[in-house]
């Protein structure tokens, strides 16, 4: 462990490491574009240089390693002058953008011209023109005149997707980055580059001229995308979502997230999204009020148990809710007595890099929780089977992932029979058409919780925007439903709830959000994913 | 062009496929070429050499074909394509004409030359005839600034010491004479590196004759790395490229025992404008070289080396060759050289007319096949170069002077030039004399003897108004300082350093604003682009001088120059930002007045001056 | 005067134990003191000689949410005498934020330390009332805690309000010295305001009275407040400068300039001459409009019409001056950060002096109209007086003071911008009555004229702004075309000027007393803590006192002759 | 320079009560008597000195440097110059501007779909304008902005464009002043 001294501080820093991940980690800002913790050392952009004693000339903090007893100096006149060198000359072709530029008040041109550029234009010759807004792929648009040749992208292309589809063209002045002609910036996470992109030159197409990033609050989360569980900050704004970007965790995503995961947020804001309970009295679903779909739901289940028995009743669990909301189920479930209980989960296709078969953030949560048949109960299929048999008289399914993964035909023909089907999820849905109440359940976006990835790594979300109409979430519909069907006053409160799993489940014994922290909590290894 | 290599591996081509552009034949020189090298990738310049030969440019299903051919991806071909200024990914006439306007051919009127041509054609430059004949170019310098105004047609020899005439007998389809460059061994001199003048010693025999390869087959044969080493470190030998590195503590730095095969690099690739004395070696004494090239490899401990030659460069690459495949048919080179048991292979690998390569990093990335931009430091070249392997590299003449300081040892050595600048070295002289060309003199001679009695003095008599003393990277001198002489720690305390040695000499007529101009030109065309301050600031550099020379400049735009300077000098990763930062800077500094008089005369003072 | 030094050394020897810690930064002293310390430090501040610190400008408290000492109560003092100022700052814990309450060594403490506990919560061992100020009764939490959020809708406002059976408490009033009148009968007790013909300013005044005779009153303001430091607190620096505007509304300049000065304190930075005699053009100009409505709304309220009429008149070339020369009227938000909003109009000179030759005209016809007039002189004469040493201790400040005979104008005191180059009079009464405060008035404005005139010969040429984007946006023509500017455009706008952390105070004279602001900085765009001292409040504190015992009538020239602004004293 | 303290002139002491205050009488009669004749002359030739405006058919000229409401600039090509950087949206310190920017075809690619202002709450700070790097908003020497319901005061990008050459003498003027600060 090299001891070096930063502007007369003395840090301990790890043996052959570079010298600006030791500054950033320790608080000393040295300003960088080329660089990226993630990628390889490209050592072009010349804006890290420091001052080392014994050098003659500054050095790039990127790629000097540290040494026993080095002594770094990065606020010296030297290093003011060569930083505003630099911006001066970045800044001598960047087209005059701000106004029209996504990245305005996220750039760091702007930041770093701001804090140690020059305060006054000098050059007056013409800017260098180049192609704008050019569609590079179909999530990604590039404006070359913007672009400051970091190479941050191209590099991003080459080391971690290994696709290769950017590349710098021409030489000196000249140079631009570009795609070739038939094979554009379509990867699956092409729009990571737009994160790592420094300035505004590569832009994703979904938030392009949407809002000023000063507008956004920004609220940590997980991508319930699939069940890696990529660490997420949801940006938003009066109460709507407009855009996602990876968190950094080096456990679960390093910096990046796909493309599918970043874009799935409309559905937060869906205008046809259930908003409010319906029950069928007539041939027709009408709105009604919770009290009244809740006192149904709870009167259907208790009397079909106490007439029909418990095992007349099958509850297919949704992998999308929290640990926290199917912990409640979980308890209606064994309230009830039925041992009928199941998770539908859509499996598809993963890849290598962060994509995973299971697509729902919270399958693993799930079976953790017990949301599976045990001894004697029946699955998926077997209920529906015992529903078209009839054996089966209320089913209560949660999401819509049943109708992705079941068979189509005995699905049709388990609710044809099924005397009474209650269907809690957010859209409308072939499952909606023929339930006999329906209650609007709650986007990962509008509550608190954990999430437990594939890994068996629990993790945090939070609530970003607001539910309208004071919607309850999933946990506090379960709460009610307790209530209803048995005595004690239950209540839903994720800290709360987090506690009672930490004692009544042995795989999480001793979790609280407080260890699940931003960076999440790795469930020990004996805890193996019971699937 | 390419001669299948005695070493090379045969690699059969695949079978001809459908929609291909490329001739059948032309895939197997490109899957031959592959062979060469420990990574195909390296091989692409040689095979963009020779498809843009075959189909004119390098249209895209070109780039397609070659990728395919070398395991890369388009767009990795592509970028290589787009860098380097010699490949074409449009278009060109079937006659390429290219006009070298640089410093040395611009102040013998180069741009004449240019003018005439496009007014003929009616072209713009980048433009081609509409019956797809003619094309006209300007280019950066094509190595031959002692003959200027130098012009090149396609890949064909120079037209030297060019003229109207020339240019209209080109056009008309008639031959064209080729005037010679002067390449002198003065009297008085006892030159070793050029053969006696009027001699051309390109047969191996002849240079057997001579005594060569002795020195090689004694460095093979009977002595050990180190005391070569040690031999050429005593005579002092500093590298010729620019930098003056003493060879022999270079070659020391070579690991003992990598684990991996270890390279000597040749960087041959000499486009400075004021420098173009590799060429004379070439095309004159190539064996000299070769020998030295053996000793090099041997020296390191290494049993091959990869000359890196300059695309540009027609005759002395059909000299290298032809001279290196009498040395393979002679058992010098090739598997157990000399009886040792060891093997030593040299292979050739052509540039594409980007400066940049010239860095030996650069030309390490260029060899590899990739853009020619230069390396950040660490990891060194001793450790980490060609293909991840411990590399030396030396400039082509500092391997010229190996053989003579072996046969005559390190004393002799040191009894020419001064004492930390030891040896003859071959002084280029361009620019506003009456003898422009190559002498080769013992390093410390007078600047005003090698302007004065070998280059014949000023043009016309006139005075100097300024001379760049070594290659137009290093800061321009004033006339005052003509006594200096010509060594690395004079032109240091003179405020200028040595460089390669090319002297170029401007009269009383130039205007030091269009001369910084065109320098400024050049370096803006050749920065690989990679590092920020030289990629915008030798732009900067160029647009604002322009600007000046135009007379709209104003006096705080010469303040701007001297601190944009600051923020160049030292700040990249390679020196080439500093050179142009010295240029313009030192172009300014010492000629403050003529620029404050295109300021407040709103245009040029010099009628007379050259055209940028 | 002793320097800053000095003061802090004296204390030091004085209270060995009690001081936690003092420092200096950008010219202020201060002093961080143990709670239970504070009456004793105040008293001696008071009263030893070297200090005297007799005027008690300013309390309020500083928020630092999370942390177990939470509040910070902060005492700003100044001496009449030696023209000095003390900053006294006491930790207090978050679990019970009690001070002791230094109503006994200052009276005037009373009102400010109500403002303190309003606000935030912070209470006062042994103050003699410790009410709500601003806020109604019934309002919920402190609301310049910065856990208040600043949306959050209360009960009384907004939708969802018992505003159908709505019964206003009535506050207990303190103190009743008499509960029969003299004539036997019971005590009369009227409600003056909050909207009364005869008052310009929105206040209400509860008024016990024994026949005619004021026994009690409890003077309530409020009623136009707009949580001024929240606002400010929640936006930029910058956006703080219209909210100032809305200060004392009849001078608007006079407190832009005082709050840009102060953030220029903060940077340690100064702005350039041509800037600081645009100020104080801009400044003067406006305490003549500022005079001239309290002299004619005096003589309106006292049934004098005529001059009324012609004090507007002339306000009406003032307006002209302010419009041409900010762009608006009343709302003038005129001064930058760093700068001022716009040069000088052409012009601007010959208009200003044709301007001041027929305002001068008029002033002299609103006097010759009143100063003879056997009526206004009666109901002027001999009312409202009170001591100076009383009114200092009230915190008195400005025309009120300086007619008590008084010589403190921070002009002439502690000049800042380029006051210490001008030439101008403080005038001064002699018997500290309501004549006198109208006179002193009238005199400033030719005072104010002067220095006016003075400034328009003397203003050199130069730039208007410093030029550094820390603090000014560039020329707008170089942010159209130059990327560096349009950055700093983009980040100073988007971001609000950074001041390094630290906290100042600056006091400047407006047209009614000292305003000061104190400003502390966290480092960020937004300021931590803003605050206006402002001269209404703290002139307004003792009008029960000036009052108690005269005839009803006498209140109405005794008010208007505080001029209390509502804007400035309600914030 | 110098600052001194004078003590202010008060009136003599009442004496004679009536004299002095007949007296007074006479003088404010006299003072009254010139404001009124000299109001009459200018009533007479026209030239009033009397500051009441007769609006709406009077209306006052006002100076350059006149902050009205916010308006946006009309280019020739009639569309706005604003191209929905939400600097002015941002500035705002009583948030009256909303922006929601989309893209064109131009050759400014952005710009703003909705551009609303809600005059009720504006104050006409005027910083906006200053925070524009565009000139896009400027401040316009208008003020009649009432209207007969709160939607009303709502005035949309289509009622906020204003020609660049109506501002032009005007506001534009007193903005172009200080474009070399």
């Amino acid at each position: 462990m090299p001891k070096i001294t930063i502007d007369g501080r003395e840090i301990e820093a790890p043996a052959n490491a570079m010298l600006l991940p030791v500054a950033l980690e320790n608080g000393v800002h040295v300003p960088h574009y080329c660089w990226h913790a993630k990628l390889s050392v490209d050592g072009s952009c010349r804006m890290c240089q420091v001052e080392i004693e014994g050098s003659p000339k500054l050095v790039i903090a990127c790629n000097t390693p540290v040494r026993e007893g080095m002594v770094v100096r990065t606020q010296t006149p030297a290093v003011q002058n060569a930083r505003r060198g630099v911006m001066e000359l970045l800044l001598v072709n960047h087209p005059l953008d701000c106004p029209i530029c996504d990245k305005a008040g996220e750039c760091l041109l702007q930041d770093y011209s701001y804090a140690f550029g020059s305060r006054q234009t000098r050059t007056k010759e013409p800017r260098r023109k180049l192609q704008k807004r050019k569609e590079i792929g179909p999530r990604m648009i590039l404006d070359q005149e913007r672009c400051i040749l970091c190479r941050r992208c191209v590099r991003f292309c080459r080391e971690i997707t290994h696709t290769n589809e950017l590349g710098v063209f021409n030489m000196g002045d000249r140079s631009m980055l570009d795609v070739m002609e038939g094979q554009p910036l379509a990867n699956d996470y092409s729009i990571n580059t737009a994160d790592i992109c420094p300035v505004g030159a590569l832009e994703s197409k979904d938030f392009h001229h949407k809002l000023r990033v000063w507008f956004l609050k920004k609220t940590p989360s997980v991508c319930p995308s699939c069940s890696n569980g990529c660490n997420i900050t949801v940006h938003h704004y009066r109460d709507r979502i407009w855009r996602m970007m990876p968190r950094r965790n080096d456990a679960v995503n390093e910096s990046w997230m796909c493309d599918h995961g970043r874009l799935n947020y409309q559905q937060v804001g869906d205008e046809t999204r259930l908003r409010q309970p319906q029950l069928r009295r007539t041939a027709k679903l009408q709105t009604v009020a919770w009290d009244e779909a809740l006192g149904y739901v709870a009167r259907t289940l208790r009397d079909t148990v106490r007439t029909h028995g418990a095992e007349s009743v099958g509850v297919i669990a949704s992998p999308h809710l929290t640990n926290e909301e199917l912990f409640r189920l979980g308890q209606v479930v064994s309230l009830l007595g039925t041992k009928n209980v199941d998770t539908a989960l859509v499996v598809g296709q993963g890849d290598n890099l962060l994509i995973k078969p299971e697509k729902a953030a919270n399958a693993r949560g799930a079976r953790d929780m017990g949301l599976r048949p045990t001894a004697g109960g029946l699955n998926v299929a077997a209920m529906l089977e015992a529903a078209a048999a009839g054996k089966l008289r209320v089913l209560y399914i949660l999401g819509s992932d049943v109708w992705k993964v079941a068979d189509p035909q005995a699905l049709c023909g388990a609710l044809e029979k099924v005397g009474c089907l209650i269907v809690q999820d957010v859209f409308d849905s072939p499952l909606t058409e023929r339930a006999q109440v329906v209650l609007p359940s709650l986007t990962w976006a509008e509550k608190t919780g954990t999430f437990t990835n594939v890994k068996g790594r629990v993790q945090q979300i939070h609530r970003a925007v607001a539910p309208r109409d004071e919607q309850p979430s999933d946990g506090e519909i379960f709460s009610r439903l307790l209530n209803q069907l048995g005595e004690g006053q239950w209540h839903f409160e994720a800290t709360a709830v987090l506690e009672e799993i930490a004692s009544a489940v042995p795989a999480y014994a001793g979790i609280s959000f407080a260890r699940v922290g931003a960076q999440g909590f790795a469930l020990p290894e004996s805890a193996g994913d019971a699937a | 062009m390419i001669v299948e290599h005695p070493a090379a591996k045969k690699v059969s081509p695949d079978a001809a496929g459908k929609g291909r552009v490329l001739s059948p034949e032309l895939r197997a020189r490109i899957m031959t070429e592959r062979g060469n090298f420990p990574q195909p990738r390296s091989a692409l310049l040689g095979a963009l050499h020779m498809a843009q030969e075959e189909q004119g440019y390098l249209s895209r299903a070109v780039v397609d074909e070659v990728a395919e051919l070398l395991d890369l991806l388009p767009i990795q071909v592509q970028e290589v394509v787009s860098f380097y200024p010699m490949f074409h990914d449009r278009p060109v006439g079937k006659a390429h004409i290219q006009v070298c306007t640089n410093i040395a051919c611009a102040l013998r009127g180069a741009r004449k030359l240019v003018r005439h041509a496009e007014n003929k054609l009616g072209l713009i430059p980048g433009e081609v005839t509409e019956d797809g004949k003619y094309s006209v170019g300007e280019v950066e310098c094509l190595g031959s600034c002692g003959s200027g105004p130098v012009v090149q047609v396609n890949n064909q020899p120079f037209i030297e010491k060019a003229t109207i005439e020339d240019i209209d007998n080109l056009l008309a389809g008639k031959d064209v004479k080729r005037e010679a460059q002067v390449a002198l061994v003065p009297e008085g001199v006892e030159g070793y590196l050029l053969p006696p003048n009027g001699v051309s010693r390109c047969h191996i025999d002849d240079y057997v004759a001579t005594g060569g390869y002795e020195m090689a087959r004694k460095a093979w044969a009977e002595m050990e790395p180190e005391a070569i080493a040690e031999v050429v470190k005593n005579a002092g030998l500093r590298g010729r490229g620019g930098a003056g590195f003493v060879t022999g503590v270079k070659w020391g730095f070579m690991p003992k025992d990598a684990g991996k095969p270890c390279y000597l690099a040749v960087n041959g690739d000499e486009s400075e404008p004021g420098t173009f004395k590799d060429r004379q070696i070439l095309e004159r004494n190539p064996h000299q070289f070769l020998e030295g090239v053996a000793i090099g490899v041997r020296a390191i401990r290494s049993n091959a080396a990869y000359i890196y030659l300059r695309g540009e460069y027609a005759t002395p690459y059909r000299r290298l060759m032809e001279a290196i495949h009498q040395a393979y048919a002679k058992g010098f080179f090739g598997d157990n050289v000399y009886g040792s048991g060891k093997s030593c292979h040299v292979y050739v690998q052509r540039g594409a007319g980007a400066y940049i390569c010239g860095e030996e990093t650069g030309m390490i990335e260029s060899m590899e096949g990739k853009k020619g931009q230069p390396r950040k430091r660490p990891p060194f070249p001793a450790g980490f170069g060609l293909w991840g392997c411990p590399t030396t590299v030396n400039n082509l003449e500092t391997l010229t002077h190996v053989p003579v300081i072996l046969r005559k040892g390190a004393d002799w050595f040191k009894a020419r030039g001064t004492e930390k600048s030891t040896g003859n070295t071959l002084f280029g002289i361009s620019g506003h004399v009456n003898r422009p060309g190559v002498y080769e003199l013992p390093l410390g001679t007078p600047m005003r003897e090698i302007i004065e009695k070998h280059a014949g003095g000023v043009l016309n008599g006139r005075p100097i108004k300024a001379i760049i003393p070594g290659g137009v990277s290093m800061p321009v001198l004033t006339a005052d300082k003509i006594d200096v002489n010509m060594d690395h720690d004079s032109l240091q305390k003179a405020g200028t350093l040595l460089g390669t040695g090319g002297i170029v000499v401007m009269d009383d007529s130039t205007c030091p604003v269009r001369a910084a101009l065109v320098i400024a030109r050049f370096f803006r065309h050749e920065t690989c682009g990679q590092c920020t301050q030289c990629r915008e600031g030798t732009a900067f550099f160029y647009k604002l001088l322009k600007r000046i020379e135009r007379g709209d400049g104003a006096l705080e735009d010469l303040d701007t120059i001297q601190s944009v300077t600051t923020f160049m000098e030292g700040a990249t990763i390679c020196a080439l930002s500093d050179a142009a930062a010295w240029a313009a800077g030192n172009f300014m500094r010492r000629f403050r007045p003529d620029f404050e008089r295109h300021i407040h005369e709103k245009g040029c003072p010099f009628p007379e001056s050259f055209e940028p | 005067m002793a320097d800053n030094a000095t003061i802090l050394a004296t204390l030091q020897s004085r209270f060995t134990s009690g001081i936690e810690r003092s420092d200096i930064y950008r010219d202020d002293a201060s002093v961080t003191i143990a709670p239970e310390q504070l009456l004793d430090v105040a008293r001696f501040a008071r009263q030893e000689a070297s200090l005297s610190f007799d005027l008690l400008l300013d309390v309020t408290a500083v928020d630092y949410l999370g942390q177990q000492a939470r509040f910070e109560v902060v005492h700003h003092l100044y001496s009449t005498k030696h023209h000095h100022r003390l900053r006294l700052k006491t930790r207090v814990l978050e679990k019970e934020p009690i001070v002791d309450s230094v109503v006994p060594v200052w009276v005037g403490a009373n009102w400010l330390e109500r403002e303190t506990f309003d606000m935030y919560g912070v209470r006062f061992r042994g103050h003699p009332d410790l009410r709500r100020i601003y806020m109604y009764e019934e309002f919920q939490g402190h609301p310049l805690r910065k856990d208040y959020p600043k949306e959050r809708r209360q009960p009384l406002i907004g939708p969802g309000s018992p505003q159908g059976n709505y019964q206003p408490a009535i506050p207990e009033i303190p103190g009743l010295t008499h509960v029969e009148g003299l004539l036997g009968a019971e005590l009369m007790r009227v409600q003056l305001g909050p909207s009364h013909p005869a008052t310009h300013g929105t206040v209400r005044i509860l008024l016990d009275l024994d026949g005619e005779t004021i026994v009690n009153a409890d003077v309530q303001v409020g009623y136009l407040h707009r949580g001024f430091e929240k606002e400010c607190e929640s936006g930029f620096y910058y956006q703080a400068i219209p909210y100032t505007d809305r200060l004392n509304y009849s001078s608007a300049i006079l407190c832009n300039v005082g709050y840009c000065m102060a953030v220029e304190k903060l940077f340690g930075a100064e702005v350039p001459p041509r800037c600081q005699f645009i100020r104080v053009i801009g400044g003067e100009i406006a305490r003549i409009a500022d005079h001239l409505l309290c002299v004619g709304a005096t003589a309106l309220e006292l049934n004098a019409f005529t001059p009324f009429l012609y004090a507007l008149q002339a306000r009406e070339l003032i307006w002209d001056l302010v419009n041409a020369m900010c762009g608006a009227r009343v709302t003038s938000n005129f001064v930058r950060i760093g700068g001022v909003s716009a040069d000088l109009p052409a012009g601007f000179a010959d208009q200003c002096r044709a301007a001041f030759k027929r305002l001068l005209e008029l002033v002299e016809d609103t006097e010759g109209l009143l100063l003879e007039n056997p009526i206004f002189r009666a109901r002027m004469e001999g009312v409202g007086v009170m001591s100076a040493e009383r009114l200092i201790e009230y915190g008195v400040t400005g025309p009120l003071l300086r007619a008590a005979g008084v010589d403190l104008d921070l002009r002439r005191a502690q000049p800042y911008l380029v006051y210490d180059q001008l030439d101008f009079d403080v005038p001064l009464g002699t018997q500290g009555d309501n004549m006198d405060r109208f006179l002193v008035r009238l005199a400033e404005m030719r005072q104010s004229v002067r220095i006016v005139e003075q400034c328009l010969k003397m203003i050199p040429d130069g730039p208007i702004d410093i030029d550094d984007p820390a603090l000014r946006f560039p020329g707008k023509g170089r942010v159209y075309g130059r990327m560096e500017e349009l950055i700093n455009q983009f980040k100073l706008v988007t971001e609000g000027q950074k001041p390094p952390p630290g906290e100042v105070y600056v006091g400047t004279e407006s047209a009614n007393g000292e305003i000061g602001y104190f400003l502390v900085s966290d480092g960020t765009g937004k300021p931590y803590k803003c605050r206006a001292r402002t001269p209404s409040f703290s002139n307004t504190q003792p009008l029960a006192e000036l009052v108690r015992g005269r005839l009803l009538a006498d209140m109405v020239p005794t008010f208007d002759m505080i001029n209390m602004i509502g804007g400035e004293c309600d914030r | 320079m110098a600052t001194q303290t004078v003590a202010v002139r008060r009136p003599l002491a009442m004496r004679a009560g009536f004299i002095r205050s007949a007296f007074a009488i006479l003088k404010g009669l006299w003072i009254t008597n010139r404001h009124f004749w000299r109001n009459l002359w200018g009533f007479i030739i026209r030239k009033p000195t009397v500051f009441t405006v007769q609006f709406p058919e009077e209306r006052l000229v006002q100076p350059n440097a006149f902050r009205g409401m916010p308006v946006l600039v009309q280019m020739d090509n009639g569309k706005e110059r604003c191209v929905a950087c939400g600097l002015c949206e941002w500035a705002c310190p009583t948030d009256c501007i909303t922006i929601y920017p989309a893209e064109t075809a131009d050759e400014i690619e952005r710009y703003p779909r909705v551009f609303d202002i809600d005059m009720s709450r504006c104050m006409f700070c005027g910083l906006c304008e200053e925070a524009c790097p565009e000139e896009a908003i400027v401040m316009s020497q208008n003020v009649e902005i009432c209207a007969y319901s709160r939607r009303g005061t709502l005035w949309h990008k289509d009622d906020l464009l204003v020609p660049v050459d109506k501002l032009l003498d005007t506001r534009l003027f007193h903005v172009r002043r200080g474009y070399d600060r």
